[in-house]
């Protein structure tokens, strides 16, 4: 029997969330060779509010699409991460933005900290490149995709003057993903 | 982007207070940052202040669209309704209370798209209301198709090549169908909107308000609009001239703008009062 | 109104008459063959009484007219036929989520599509059931005499108001052009509901309270500024996103139907009682059957007839008690099959249906024929 | 000028309404009004008119300008 | 399309590419979430092959355009969701009555009313089948997964050019937007049907001619000069109020379908041999059931699963087979209990339902709890 | 009822043969006697044969009513469609097949009433196609209801104390819409019609032409118009008045009366041909 | 057990079938104490083609609104003729025009034909008269309701000015089925 | 007149399409038609112009003129 690993990024509307659910499973099925479901929901505003995406990979067809017993989750927002994080399995993993997220829920999972959006602005002068450093922290912490995958993954969603920078965001996030390891 | 006109002696010294007509606790609104929503539903508020018009006797109504979200935030009679079919609903509302004052805030898309024959009979029929068309060139709540009255060439996500559809004027519509008080504003010359709607409040008949609004979050990104703000510069403000000012003006200052102000007004009878007159005519009043 | 007197009416005026027994003030409508004569009928009659009759655009306008002229307080009612009544699904379905007290009629003309505009037909009453998305609930009363017309109006506008839920009125072109002797009831001879509206203060109105089975309703304008919306909503009538809420809310309104069946059921039984061969019939239909189990008693078989006057919720017990003793049930009907279908999920004995589509009524001998073949 | 003993005018921002459209500061005439991060904040609070324009064009009621 | 590709797609683009891929080159419709993207999707690709999209003033106007277009011999289609799918309702009889091939997608969401815009649901099939006036034939197919959306896309196509009917792809929020691997199929790996047209002279040519079982139907422009109605007609299609044809006329259409079943019908079994409870499941909704059964079957329990890829006509044989040995049959539906109907109609044994009108899927854990019971 | 301008010199010397041009066996129609809908087929078909259009070029769709009946007995590609709904459906066939010349006969119920919206929406496209609206200020079909176009205090059905409701000016609404060539004729003058049609077939784009003609069965009995010819003269001949005498006569001459003519065109692309240019372009051809 | 009278009225749009139907059902029903009842079917044209008016009376409620066995039917036209009289139950009775019936058909039933519409324009000048005259004479021959009864009913249904004409009108059919009858 | 000389016209009226509306009669210039029961008929032959104004507003291909 296969395995199923179930990934949540969460946050509000805008910060990219489906993006990078979207890019992290083009990472598996597109550039690896498994299979992968991405979904999402969100209010009938379709703007702010709390949003998620999620990923699915197996190497099997996978069937349920949705996460229900979830191997990590990103969380960029207060709102998301207390919706949200209640689903996280046992020795999963939780990423919260530190600025974002003040009240950090406890669990039988492990919880990584780190100035996602902080980063993104001071260090790339965009926030919204905060997504592309999760996935770079995500994968790191998982190895669920190898880095060569979410690094093709991202390269070809994004438009070629953006390539760069996105480029260097995710490396980044792999960077600050293994010292955070490293602290441990 | 500061302006001559906002220079002008400030009319108003104290903030008005708005939470007289707001529901208690449904700010923030769901619109998005920089949407003009928002600051057409203030200058209502401040236009229904100065009709004198009670709550309880504004019935405001719908139908669906980011705009037509308006009354739920209002502590009026409100009613939000079908996609296209709140003039039908707020029919149906005055003709059973008469006395009602029915605003109707509608989107160009709900207006004018689904909604459009709805519009042209109630225009007709000279019904007592007034109808607000927030109109910011595109469907919104569906995430930005373009809609009756995105300009030719636009873009969209249904009109990636440009758009090859002209577009309504609405205004000249509700005119040709019998509105019988026709204008037009902006959400950038707020002050103006205020007296436009209201004098359309005080109005007996339907009166039809065209106000150009603006979707930073669609019709500004498809479109290269850096801000909410260039997006109002360039639509509402650089895009349109007063009626008082469109004689004093050289005319290649007016070609291709869209006028502001009270473009038709006139008096014939109001469908409800005729309506009476048949009632005590055969009920032997 | 005030005096008892025998007309000669056509079903659709006796429908006209009923809704203005009823206390309706409102009517919308477009023209539409062979349901005309209701508006015509109300267009020169409900101003004599102060009410409202308007001729909208299209069928879309109409039914959202009655709902907003009845949020405003007045009972409403539009009618139609099949084209129409397939435009006003949406409206329908806005009215059932807002629960908002209002009748339609449809008399049932010849399908699909444009179809046989002066033929009869039966073909819309799962139409009834399902035609708007979503679930939802519905009652649909279907009477088959000119006279039962006027008072199942009556009844409709009741449960309406009742129940705070659009009711829909279905018969066909054969009863709605019919004319037959109808005693206008007097003032006080049958009962008429008006809806339940809120004693509370303004400020704790909730229009959705679920604490009522079936909540009251303030009409606007009269110092309860309350919110009205087609989206999923809480019980103060704004939009939510809460799975529970929502959940709980379409339930709700499924729930108060479901659970007063009783009260809303109202069936006739002809030689029940130990009927070997039962027919299960509605609207004019039922009269051949009707005709028909006479004859066959006189023949000297065990027949019966069950007669739905309420077609939604449908009587699923009736029926089934109906069929206790029966070898078999049959079910004539002016289309090819439709209630037919519940009648076989309910009942175990054997299901005939005899349908026709031909424009031309189903007469009591192919009922007969039908019928004899069990006995 | 005689003005300067004037009473400062009070810009009453609320942060959890304002989502940073930034229109208040695009057409205040007088350059009062600054973005700081995601919300409104008043930079030069002597050059303010009390013109009332960044509360009329506000999308979010979220600036009031009280004399 | 000549390339073999592994896309990384959503639902409803999957939708579109299906229906490039089987040669439609009209597409009319306005924009409701959750169906929007095809639209999208198509506005963008339609006329990059010489295609025709079109945004129309509303969902009736967009019925009304492809069923005009495809008259005129394009392959056509709309997409919507609830609201827009009960307003296309009367445009969709008349494509079964006038016999015009084109695909009618609807993306499901919460309903009644405007309900939950951005919630998934299955609470249109049974409007699927019975929306609008009137006897008529269905078909109507509801793929699960992505890549299986653009085959039964194609596969709808093909239907409805072979059958000359009305074809409803019915999927729900879920699917529609959810992303899933997707190879493009090459030119010629999937079957594309055309309509037959006529070879006879013009002058012979009668566009419902009973002595076909589906007639060739000639394209306007091409030299039959041909009367297309939505009045009952006869084999030239010009009206008739001949009782036997109008009878006819409607059988026929009906027939057609009734006919075929067998070419029709598409279904997925799994466990099914022998299984002792069964979930007969369609839709997002039977991917929670696969799941549930496997999960089952690794238990010991005899567990099978039935999914409907054709949902209308309903797979009664294929029901019926499966649930021979099975001591109940769960039937999982984001409604409040449509299809079970059917299911209840079919079958001898215990009979299920689990509902949800949440917003939320059915999870595979709901299932197995059900079916556990009865293991 | 003898009148100067029918005493001109005749212009046809041989009877026009609309065999050609009808589909065989189908006469005598359903139009009642004096009925004004035979009338203008018969202006329609002569301004085919002028237009030297080919009967399988052209698609004759129309809607539900008496007028809509039109399509069932010409030798054209017909569609008879859903109340209401015709231009939608034209606007199918006209994009899948820019080739065929599309003419859509519609009553003013049809048209502007059930189908205002298509109405309009066709007229801002500016699609190719010609608009015929048949409009006897009734609802033939159902029975004599009053409809858009129906004057003020007419009786009709559902009007029985004077219809309260004011009228469309089709036309205007034409213009409004966008129609780029809008006309008017009646069945009266029948010569004229058959020009005014001619003109209309040749335009490239949108061409609305309101057709005055008279229901003598519910109109003209429930008005206590004697006759047709009555109506005829009361309504087509003495309610209207040209266009190209409209400079020359007298103010009280034209008050209140309906111009007849060419009144209003103009160039602007076509919906079909942009369409055609976008695919030219996006396709790479 | 009660009696069963069908009576059929037929002829084109326009002739005023329906409404002597109407007259005579309520003729039974309002100035008798009858039951009745009365259906009609018509084309979707609404105009021309062949129309008929169906009234069932009888003392008993009358479930069966459609005549299917009928004792007593009018044919102003050839076509209705044609088309309807198959309904005609042994020893029923057909009345005809005989201008506007050229083929009268043969059957188990009694045939009466007159030339009523010629009457109605000759000596009443309004061939709308025609079902008035039929009326009576259907009442002459059938006895179904009484004079008196058929009198008021067609007085209560015409306008005040044309009750005189239409009074005539009835009692000329009277005179002329008399006359009819007497050549038997 | 010379003109007597000249052939007459020959008007074809189709009875069975001819539905009696009395268009033609009440329009022709020079009076040439007339009902006759329920449809038309020609009175006056000789007077006729040919103007085709009969046919032209017959509603019902009824009528035609040949020279
Ligand atoms: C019958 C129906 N069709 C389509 C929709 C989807 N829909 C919701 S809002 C909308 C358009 C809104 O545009 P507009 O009225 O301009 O309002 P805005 O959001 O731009 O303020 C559409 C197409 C719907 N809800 N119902
Ligand atoms: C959806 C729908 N609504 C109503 C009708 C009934 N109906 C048929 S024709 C008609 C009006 C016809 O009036 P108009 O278009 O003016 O044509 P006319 O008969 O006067 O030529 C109506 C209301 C219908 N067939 N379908
Ligand atoms: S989507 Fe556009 S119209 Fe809707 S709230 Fe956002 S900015 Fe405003
Ligand atoms: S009141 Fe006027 S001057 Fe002061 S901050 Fe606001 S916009 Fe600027
Ligand atoms: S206009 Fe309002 S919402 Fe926008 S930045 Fe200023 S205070 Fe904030
Ligand atoms: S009802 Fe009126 S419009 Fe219809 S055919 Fe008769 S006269 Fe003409
Ligand atoms: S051709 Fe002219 S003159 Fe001769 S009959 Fe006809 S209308 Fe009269
Ligand atoms: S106009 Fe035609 S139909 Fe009318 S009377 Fe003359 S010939 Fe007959
Ligand atoms: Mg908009
Ligand atoms: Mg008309």
């Amino acid at each position: 029997m296969g395995y199923r690993y179930e990934l949540r990024f969460s946050g509000s509307g805008g910060q990219g969330m489906i993006l990078a659910g979207i890019i992290m499973a083009e990472a598996a099925c597109i550039y690896e060779d498994k299979m992968a479901v991405q979904s999402q929901s969100y209010g009938p505003e379709s703007r702010g509010g709390a949003s998620k995406s999620e990923v699915v990979i197996s190497d099997e067809p996978i069937d349920y699409p949705k996460a229900t017993s979830i191997d990590c989750m990103l969380a960029l927002t207060q709102e998301a991460c207390s919706k949200y994080h209640k689903d996280i399995k046992k020795d999963g993993i939780l990423l919260v933005d530190t600025e974002m997220v003040a009240e950090v829920p406890q669990g039988d999972f492990k919880v990584y900290e780190a100035p996602i959006i902080e980063s993104a602005r001071e260090e790339f002068g965009k926030t919204i490149v905060a997504n592309i450093i999760s996935l770079g922290m995500i994968t790191e912490f998982t190895g669920v995709v190898s880095k060569e995958a979410i690094e093709k993954a991202v390269l070809a969603r994004v438009p070629e003057a953006f390539k760069d920078l996105n480029r260097r965001a995710l490396h980044f996030g792999f960077e600050k993903a293994k010292e955070l390891k490293g602290k441990e | 982007m500061s302006t001559a006109a906002a220079v002008k002696k400030p009319k108003i010294s104290v903030p008005f207070d708005y939470s007289k007509y707001l529901r208690k606790g449904k700010l923030p609104h769901i619109w998005c940052p920089g949407c003009g929503h928002g600051i057409v539903l203030k200058s209502l508020l401040r236009a229904i202040e100065k009709s004198g018009l009670s709550k309880d006797d504004i019935c405001m109504v719908s139908g669906i669209g980011c705009s037509s979200r308006t009354p739920g935030y209002v502590d009026f009679n409100t009613l939000h309704t079908l996609h296209g079919r709140a003039l039908s609903y707020a029919t149906g509302v005055k003709l059973a209370k008469p006395e009602m004052k029915v605003i109707v805030v509608t989107g160009d898309g709900d207006a004018l798209a689904i909604g459009g024959n709805h519009f042209i009979h109630t225009c007709r029929r000279n019904i007592d209301m007034t109808i607000l068309v927030y109109s910011n060139a595109i469907y919104g709540m569906t995430g930005g198709q373009f809609s009756p009255t995105t300009p030719s060439g636009s873009y969209s996500t249904t009109s990636r090549y440009g758009n090859i559809e002209p577009v309504f004027d609405c205004c000249e519509l509700a005119k040709a169908s019998g509105a019988t008080f026709v204008a037009r504003g902006t959400a950038y010359h707020v002050q103006e909107l205020e007296r436009i709607i209201l004098e359309s409040l005080k109005h007996k008949g339907t009166s039809v308000v065209e106000i150009l609004d603006s979707c930073p979050v669609y019709y500004g990104r498809l479109n290269k609009m850096k801000s909410a703000s260039q997006m109002m510069e360039l639509i509402e403000k650089n895009g349109t001239v007063s009626v008082k000012q469109v004689d004093k003006l050289p005319p290649e200052k007016v070609q291709g703008k869209l006028l502001r102000g009270i473009l038709h007004k006139e008096d014939r009878p109001e469908y409800c009062e005729e309506y009476q007159k048949l009632i005590d005519r055969v009920s032997g009043k | 109104m005030a005096e008892k007197k025998k007309l000669f009416m056509q079903g659709n005026e006796a429908c006209a008459e009923g809704a203005l027994y009823a206390g309706c003030r409102f009517y919308a409508g477009y023209p539409i063959t062979p349901s005309t004569e209701i508006a015509e009928y109300l267009s020169r009659t409900l101003p004599r009484v102060g009410g409202k009759f308007i001729q909208m655009e299209d069928e879309i306008a109409s039914i959202s007219a009655i709902a907003g002229a009845s949020l405003a307080g007045l009972k409403s009612m539009t009618a139609t036929s099949g084209p129409g009544f397939s435009l006003k699904q949406e409206g329908l379905g806005y009215a059932c989520m807002a629960e908002i007290p209002c009748v339609i009629v449809d008399v049932m003309r010849g399908g699909p599509s444009t179809g046989y505009p002066t033929g009869p037909s039966q073909s819309d009453v799962m139409q009834a059931k399902w035609g708007t998305h979503g679930d939802h609930p519905v009652i649909a009363v279907t009477p088959a005499y000119v006279q039962e017309i006027l008072h199942e109006t009556v009844r409709a506008f009741n449960l309406s108001e009742k129940y705070r839920t659009p009711v829909l009125i279905l018969f066909d072109e054969i009863v709605g052009h019919m004319r037959e002797p109808v005693m206008l009831p007097e003032e006080g001879e049958l009962e008429v509901i008006d809806r339940e509206k809120p004693t509370c203060p303004p400020e704790e109105y909730l229009p959705y309270d679920a604490g009522y089975e079936i909540p009251p309703l303030a009409a606007f304008g009269e110092g309860y500024r309350f919110h009205v919306t087609g989206l999923n909503h809480k019980d103060d009538g704004f939009p939510t996103n809460d799975p529970e809420m929502i959940q709980e809310g379409i339930k709700r309104i499924i729930r108060k139907i479901d659970n007063n069946k009783e009260d809303i059921w109202k069936n006739e039984e002809h030689y029940i009682d130990g009927a070997e061969v039962v027919v299960f019939a509605y609207g004019s239909t039922a009269r051949s059957a009707k005709y028909a189990v006479r004859e066959l008693r006189k023949k000297g078989v065990k027949a019966g007839l069950l007669r739905a006057l309420t077609l939604w919720p449908f009587p699923d017990e009736a029926l089934k008690d109906a069929c206790q003793k029966a070898r078999a049930v049959v079910v004539p009907e002016l289309n090819l099959g439709q209630i037919v279908y519940e009648v076989e999920r309910l009942v175990d004995c054997h299901v005939e249906g005899i349908y026709r589509v031909d424009g031309e009524p189903i007469n009591p001998m192919q009922i007969m024929e039908a019928m004899e073949k069990y006995s | 000028m005689t003005e300067a003993a004037k009473k400062l005018p009070r810009i009453v921002i609320q942060e959890k309404l304002c989502k940073g459209c930034s229109i208040c500061v695009d057409f205040c005439p007088t350059n009062v009004l600054e973005m700081r991060g995601p919300v409104v904040a008043v930079k030069n609070l002597e050059a303010c008119t009390r013109c009332q324009l960044c509360d009329l064009r506000c999308p979010d009621f979220a600036i009031q300008v009280f004399d």
